[in-house]
């Protein structure tokens, strides 16, 4: 078993690798110089070049050819993207080029909000959506069924921002129950250790601030939760009817077994495998989603702060936060394949 | 005892069922599903109200201006107030929401086309040629194309460095060399020597005119390359590089990688749909060729080899039939995404450039009028890309259930 | 064994190992050795029976002697000629003369193209027949496998498994061929249709003049259809000769207890029967045993069997043995 | 002395889209104590759908049990609801099937998996039913079974698995074991294997045994009596010898004529059974087997034979002109 975590540990490695290239390479190729985006169009000659020389933009993509037929074989390495990588190596992202604050400040910051958002709408889609495709899979073709599965395909066809927008304009323009927009109202302080309001308030018996902060993360978390959800259902049933279709669900009824004990202790267990591979994918698309939500919920996250950054042309930040958005993507995903082996003898005795 | 004898014995040898052919059976399949029937209703609908509208209805975003309408809710019956009807009530501009809606149609239309398009033509091309070569021994001829193109491409970084493309050449031929000969001392050091003598000897020499520490770099790139093509490159190598390269992009979240795509190359709907259709290559690789996995070690195929058919025609006459069921179901469904992902980029302002109508585009404009009541522009263009999208994704589920029918005993 | 007969195709040493799944790109991991040194002749117009049970092989030998499968060692003459100095123009052209039928009546046909279209394939590829010459061509072929001519545009859907086998029949016969291989051509048909189809190949040979391997795992069918018969075990040949030889006074243990465990479909002869019940489970073939690769499971196993391989040689009368304890 | 088991016209249909097929028709017979009963026929004669319809393991939709009743030992299963049947499968009838691979749950161990039985139907701890478990590997004959009991199904053979399932239907001393075509999978010298092995249970735990199979040989070897279906019916029935060597109905004939015997003078040309297997969405109205029949005569066109007892309940057979038949006798 543990041979295989270190064989998947080992073939992530060129995926981030390959996704640190993709984002260096994103980088450069922009329309338009760096320098100038920073310093406004009328900016004077030599203050672009003092930016480019301070952001090591003059020096080649990748490798030095010019220094290394000079003999200097420490000149060829020096390059645009071996820096970036060192320094990477070290955790400097750099700085944000509009507020001059070292990006993995800003990040540490927001991070934690797009984390509770993300998680808590994963909560939400899994407790929903596994139960859903549970019941239509065993209760096939009848009205919970189709009407679950219908449900659930709207659920996948739904766009979050929309949705998002419906709930403000029902619940909190209409109805007035919960807030528009942002983490906590004013007049809260929340602070403790995991950074997450929920946790923290819990930990502190900070009811009120409980209260509070749920009020603020519900409509977000529901909108970004639809579409997993949805997923999460589909894939379950599709599952569960598979797995209901195999030998040793039959041998198990011919021991005599109940429906019930057959469903959750022999099938379950079997359908489980493909829907945790789902869940890993649906880490990503969480992630991804949350730019939306975190827009139109004005969530102080690290989605809203990497779409604001793209805009402004704030390039540190667009690289840091999505390099962060793709490790936690591909963490997610190392961590589904362990589960799997985990949840498969098959895998785990090779 | 009489036995009748069995020359003039008549054997009902066909039960009698009429001809069906298995694309007729799907037909008949999807037809009795209500939800796929649901599902095809309103992808005709889509599909006809953006077409018709784009061509027959006259509609110029530009000079579509009136203040004097501004913000109106829908209305049916002509009022003194308002002179026009607007069934979806009108915009900040004072335009006809209705009117920009069934127009708005024709763009998402055209994003779900051309970026599916995109991902099921590169995708499924890479996922057809991994998934074939992955199992069936190449030919010769195709060997070297493999062998020649890898030493194209190893050779281009030390042909960059030495600045020499006369390398370029150098390292192809080697590739072919290699490719041709593979039988040559197969699996021995030997081999591995040879060719990275060969390596060094096409890179470091011509190399030295450029300058000694040039020469040592562009040499051990020869080295590399050689020792490379001297090992037995094969169907599987090229398979597993391409699914890699497949992982590392699908590793990005399809969102950010588009919002980042469009960001870097500037807004417009022509850049969005290249950043979805590049989104879903991956998607579209492994589809086809786990599809094509499955086909590729069925007997017909051992049987069109037996009979000596080119690899050509066992690909198009009898892999791509076979494989067509998860294609046309991953289409549809990727039609809605689409749909849904550029209405992504249009609220965020990385779509259509205003005025042009754009659902997500009309969203993002008038999100802010939400708290000041104007629902109506929030709603209709919102309702039309839910339901353009489920109509796709209901069609997709209907087509899975018909084309692959093993789930319905 | 009609002694005068030409050979038609000459197996030499035959070796075909795959790569085992820990083999990677680096290091080749226990290779599986699917064929390890198999050796023998086949006559004109005769059949020859391979028998043997999971893993032994007898697939892979019929795969690999029509070049299927490039194999890792030794080679296979056909009329003389060894296929692997053929270049792949020339091997195309040669497959005109060797064919094969499938097991599996199911995935040994396109679905998704007519039985014209897939009986026509081969002419398609080899002839350049027009439309009217070829279209006769599948009528006489269908009609020589006793299936309606009026098929033609139906799908293998339609059809029931022992039609199906029909079909895939007449696809093989499409360019008449010389030699066929039938790799286990009724294992997933009922009993009644095995009969059909068996009757059919015997009644194609006297009239064309075919030359069968037949692959099966059904020893009592081999018997019936086969002239002479080679029993594998593993990867190896262990015994080859004539028909009534084999069953008469086989040699080699295996044989004897592949023969003792055939069960009789006569409750007398049944219980008469001597019975040898094997030990133990047919080892893996990524890690076949040291010596002779029966020796897990043989009853009369010595000390010698488990250190030396046992030589594959001729006895007196055309009977080939691979054993230390057979004189 | 009363049957162990008592099947009446049990009768069983499959409502699919194209149609209903009429998988079992009115199948009636008999099985005493320690029988061993082999059940004879081609694929869709109904062989499989019948025994599963007596455990009431038909999945509904689309199967359903339409007519018929099964006495076990004095109690009709048909009209038990699911918790009362679910306290006899496993306890009084146990079930093996066909496929080992994929007959065993691959995510719990062996051993889990066969205490999972002992401890539905007796109240006995974990401990005691673990060394059950291990005694019960060890009577069916796998090696060192004490410390196989935490192995997973994908670390044994096909063969071993076949056992396990053994051990797992004999853990609760059932009163019949039916056995689904348990060997067609396995290798010729594996399936001697079990063959031997079920005959050496029989002889000590004394159970009835159903063994479904199309291989007329294995029949030969273990059965004492044989019913042979075709087409969702019982065609002939009775006991080894008279079947075998007084075969009366043609479809059994042909059965036999078709299969190679070691024995046979060489040359000699295989009967074969013209025709097509038959198509269950359209059953003919009279005899199932006339369109492949060469007694063929009208009355077999227009009326069903009924099952007629020969010689009481060794030989029955279900053909209008079996008299004429003569007796096929071993060729």
């Amino acid at each position: 078993m543990t041979r295989y975590i270190i064989r998947r540990i080992i073939s992530v490695i060129p995926t981030l690798i390959g996704v640190t290239f993709v984002i260096f390479m994103f980088q450069r190729l922009i329309p338009g110089d760096p320098a100038i985006a920073m310093l406004g169009e009328h900016a004077t000659e030599d203050s672009i070049n003092r930016i480019r020389e301070q952001f090591g933009l003059n020096r080649p993509l990748f490798l030095d050819r010019e220094a290394l037929a000079t003999g200097d074989l420490s000149g060829f390495f020096d390059s645009q993207y071996v820096n970036y990588m060192e320094r990477l190596s070290h955790l400097d992202l750099g700085e944000s080029i509009h507020r001059r604050i070292p990006v993995l400040e800003t990040l540490k910051l927001r991070f934690p909000a797009t984390v509770e958002l993300s998680l808590l709408s994963m909560i939400i889609a899994i407790l929903i959506g596994i139960p859903v495709g549970i019941i239509s899979a065993s209760r096939r073709n009848s009205l919970i069924d189709s009407v679950s599965m219908v449900g659930s395909l709207i659920g996948v066809s739904m766009p979050i921002f929309w949705l998002g927008l419906m709930e403000i304009m029902l619940l909190a323009v209409i109805l007035k129950w919960l807030p528009a927009g942002g983490r906590l109202s004013t007049g809260f302080e929340i602070n403790g250790i995991t950074h997450l309001y929920l946790v923290d308030s819990l930990l502190n018996g900070d009811l009120a601030g409980f209260k509070d902060a749920l009020s603020h993360i519900i409509m977000p978390a529901v909108a970004l939760a639809t579409i997993p959800m949805g997923i999460i259902a589909r894939m379950t049933r599709s599952s569960m009817l598979d797995v209901l279709q195999e030998d040793y669900i039959r041998t198990a009824r011919a021991k005599g077994l109940g429906g019930r004990l057959v469903l959750f202790r022999h099938a379950l267990k079997n359908a489980a495998l493909p829907v945790v591979t789902i869940i890993g994918l649906q880490a990503g698309t969480l992630l991804a989603g949350a730019v939306l939500t975190e827009t139109i919920f004005s969530w102080p996250g690290i989605g809203r702060w990497v779409y604001d950054a793209i805009l402004g042309r704030d390039y540190p930040i667009v690289q840091g936060g999505t390099l962060l958005i793709a490790l936690i993507f591909v963490a997610v995903n190392l961590i589904v394949d362990i589960l799997y082996a985990l949840l498969d003898p098959r895998i785990r005795y090779k | 005892m009489t036995q009748i004898n069995p020359e003039e014995f008549i054997v009902t040898d066909f039960a009698v069922r009429e001809h069906r052919s298995l694309w007729g059976d799907a037909w008949r399949r999807l037809i009795s599903s209500n939800t796929a029937r649901l599902g095809m209703f309103v992808v005709i609908l889509f599909i006809s109200s953006a077409t018709l509208s784009h061509f027959f209805w006259e509609y110029e975003p530009k000079k579509d201006l009136d203040y004097s309408l501004k913000l109106k809710a829908p209305n049916l019956t002509v009022t003194e107030e308002i002179p026009s009807i607007h069934p979806f009530g009108t915009d900040k501009l004072g335009r006809d929401i209705f009117r920009r809606v069934v127009h708005g149609g024709w763009n998402s239309l055209r994003v779900g086309i051309v970026a599916v398009g995109i991902s099921l033509i590169f995708g499924g091309v890479i996922g057809l040629l991994t998934g074939f070569y992955e199992t069936i021994t190449m030919t010769t001829v195709e060997r070297i194309t493999l062998f020649g193109i890898s030493g194209f491409l190893l050779g281009s970084l030390s042909a960059w460095i030495a600045n020499q493309p006369l390398q370029l050449v150098g390292f192809t031929l080697l590739g072919l060399v290699a490719g041709y000969f593979e039988g040559f001392w197969a699996g021995q050091l030997k081999r591995v020597v040879f060719f990275s003598v060969l390596g060094i000897l096409i890179s470091a020499v011509p190399a030295l005119f450029a300058g000694s520490s040039v020469a040592l770099v562009c040499g051990v790139l020869g080295l590399l390359t050689g020792i490379f093509l001297a090992l037995a490159l094969d169907g599987r190598f090229f398979s597993n590089v391409m699914m890699r390269i497949m992982d590392m992009i699908l590793s990005f979240p399809g969102y950010l990688l588009a919002i980042a795509i469009v960001a870097f190359l500037g807004p417009g709907l022509g850049k969005g749909m290249i950043a979805i259709g590049v989104v879903g290559i991956p998607v579209y690789a492994r589809l086809t060729r786990s599809a094509v996995l499955s086909v590729v070690n069925k007997e017909y195929i051992l049987a069109a080899q037996s009979v000596g058919e080119s690899h050509g025609r066992i690909i198009f006459r009898h892999i791509t039939p076979n494989i067509l069921s998860p294609i046309i179901v991953q289409t549809t469904m990727g039609l809605a995404n689409a749909i849904l992902s550029a209405a992504a980029l249009g609220f965020l302002g990385l779509g259509a450039i205003p005025p042009e109508p754009e659902w997500g585009a009309m969203l993002g404009d008038s999100y802010r009028y939400l708290t000041s009541g104007a629902w109506w522009a929030v709603l209709f263009p919102g309702l039309a890309i839910m339901l353009s999208v489920l109509g796709f994704n209901l069609l997709g589920d209907g087509l899975r259930d018909a084309l692959d029918p093993k789930l319905r005993t | 064994m009609k002694a005068d007969m030409k050979k038609l195709v000459e197996v030499r040493n035959l070796k075909k190992y795959f790569p085992g799944s820990e083999s990677s790109f680096f290091h080749t991991g226990n290779d599986v050795k699917a064929v390890d040194d198999v050796s023998f002749d086949i006559y004109e117009q005769e059949t020859l029976g391979l028998v043997g049970e999971t893993g032994c092989g007898k697939t892979t030998v019929g795969r690999t002697m029509l070049h299927l499968y490039r194999p890792t060692a030794g080679s296979i003459l056909f009329n003389g000629v060894d296929l692997i100095t053929l270049g792949e123009k020339e091997l195309r052209h040669q497959r005109r003369k060797m064919q094969m039928i499938f097991q599996d009546p199911y995935a040994s046909l396109n679905p998704r193209m007519t039985v014209g279209s897939i009986i026509g394939s081969p002419l398609d590829v080899h002839t350049k027949q027009d439309r009217k010459t070829k279209q006769d061509r599948v009528q006489e072929l269908l009609e020589m496998v006793g299936l309606n001519p009026d098929f033609v545009n139906r799908y293998p859907h339609e059809f029931s498994g022992g039609q199906r086998q029909r079909i895939g029949i007449a696809r093989a016969l499409a360019l008449n061929p010389e030699f066929v291989v039938c790799d286990e051509p009724i294992s997933s048909l009922d009993v009644s249709i095995q009969a059909q189809v068996v009757n059919l190949l015997e009644d194609l040979q006297k009239k064309l003049g075919l030359t069968y391997l037949f692959i099966a795992h059904d020893l009592s069918m081999v018997r019936h259809i086969s002239d002479r018969i080679a029993v594998m075990y593993l990867g190896k040949v262990v015994e080859l000769a004539d028909r009534d030889e084999i069953f008469l006074n086989s040699l080699h243990p295996y044989t004897q207890a592949l023969m003792s465990a055939v069960p009789v479909p006569d409750p007398d002869l049944a219980d008469k029967k001597h019975r040898i019940i094997l030990e133990g489970d047919i080892p893996n073939p990524a890690d076949p045993p040291v010596g002779c690769n029966f020796n897990t499971r043989c009853p009369i196993a010595v000390d010698k069997c488990f250190k030396e391989e046992p030589v594959y040689r001729e006895t007196a009368d055309k009977h080939w043995i691979a054993c230390h304890l057979v004189k | 002395m009363k049957h162990l088991l008592e099947v009446k016209n049990l009768e069983t249909r499959f409502y699919m889209q194209d149609g209903v097929v009429k998988a079992v028709n009115n199948v009636s017979y008999t099985m005493d104590r320690g029988e061993i009963l082999g059940v004879v026929g081609e694929s869709g004669c109904g062989k499989s759908v019948h025994a599963l319809s007596m455990m009431q393991l038909i999945p509904y939709p689309p199967g359903k049990i339409t007519n018929g009743e099964v006495w076990l030992d004095g109690q009709d299963l048909l009209t038990l609801s699911e918790e009362e049947m679910q306290k006899v499968r496993g306890r009084e009838i146990a079930m093996i099937f066909q496929d080992p691979m994929t007959s065993l749950n691959p995510v719990y161990t062996v051993g889990f998996q066969i205490m999972e039985a002992l401890l539905l139907h007796n109240n006995m701890s974990r401990r005691e039913a673990r060394d059950r478990a291990g005694e019960l590997l060890e009577l069916v004959g796998i090696p060192g079974a004490k410390d196989r009991l935490d192995d997973y199904p994908h670390q044994f053979s096909g063969g071993m698995r076949q056992r396990a399932m053994i051990a797992m239907g004999l853990s609760c001393e059932p009163k019949l074991l039916i056995a689904d075509e348990p060997t067609t999978a396995l290798d010729v010298t594996i399936q001697a294997q079990i063959i031997d092995l079920v005959k050496k249970l029989q002889d000590e735990l004394g159970m009835a045994i159903m063994w479904i199979t199309h291989d007329l040989g294995v029949v030969a070897e273990l059965a004492h009596t044989i019913n042979v279906m075709y087409a969702g019916s019982i065609v002939e029935t009775g006991k080894i010898h008279n079947i075998y060597k007084d075969t009366k109905h043609p479809y059994t004939i042909g059965l036999l004529g078709s299969l190679p015997r070691l024995d046979d003078a060489p040359g000699t040309e295989l009967v074969s059974i013209p025709g097509l297997p038959p198509d269950l969405l359209a059953l003919p109205e009279g005899c199932p087997f006339a369109a492949r029949c060469v007694y063929r005569i009208d009355k077999c066109l227009a009326e069903k034979p009924p099952l007629v007892e020969i010689n009481g309940k060794d030989h029955a057979v279900a053909c209008w002109r079996w008299e004429e038949i003569a007796g096929m006798g071993s060729r």
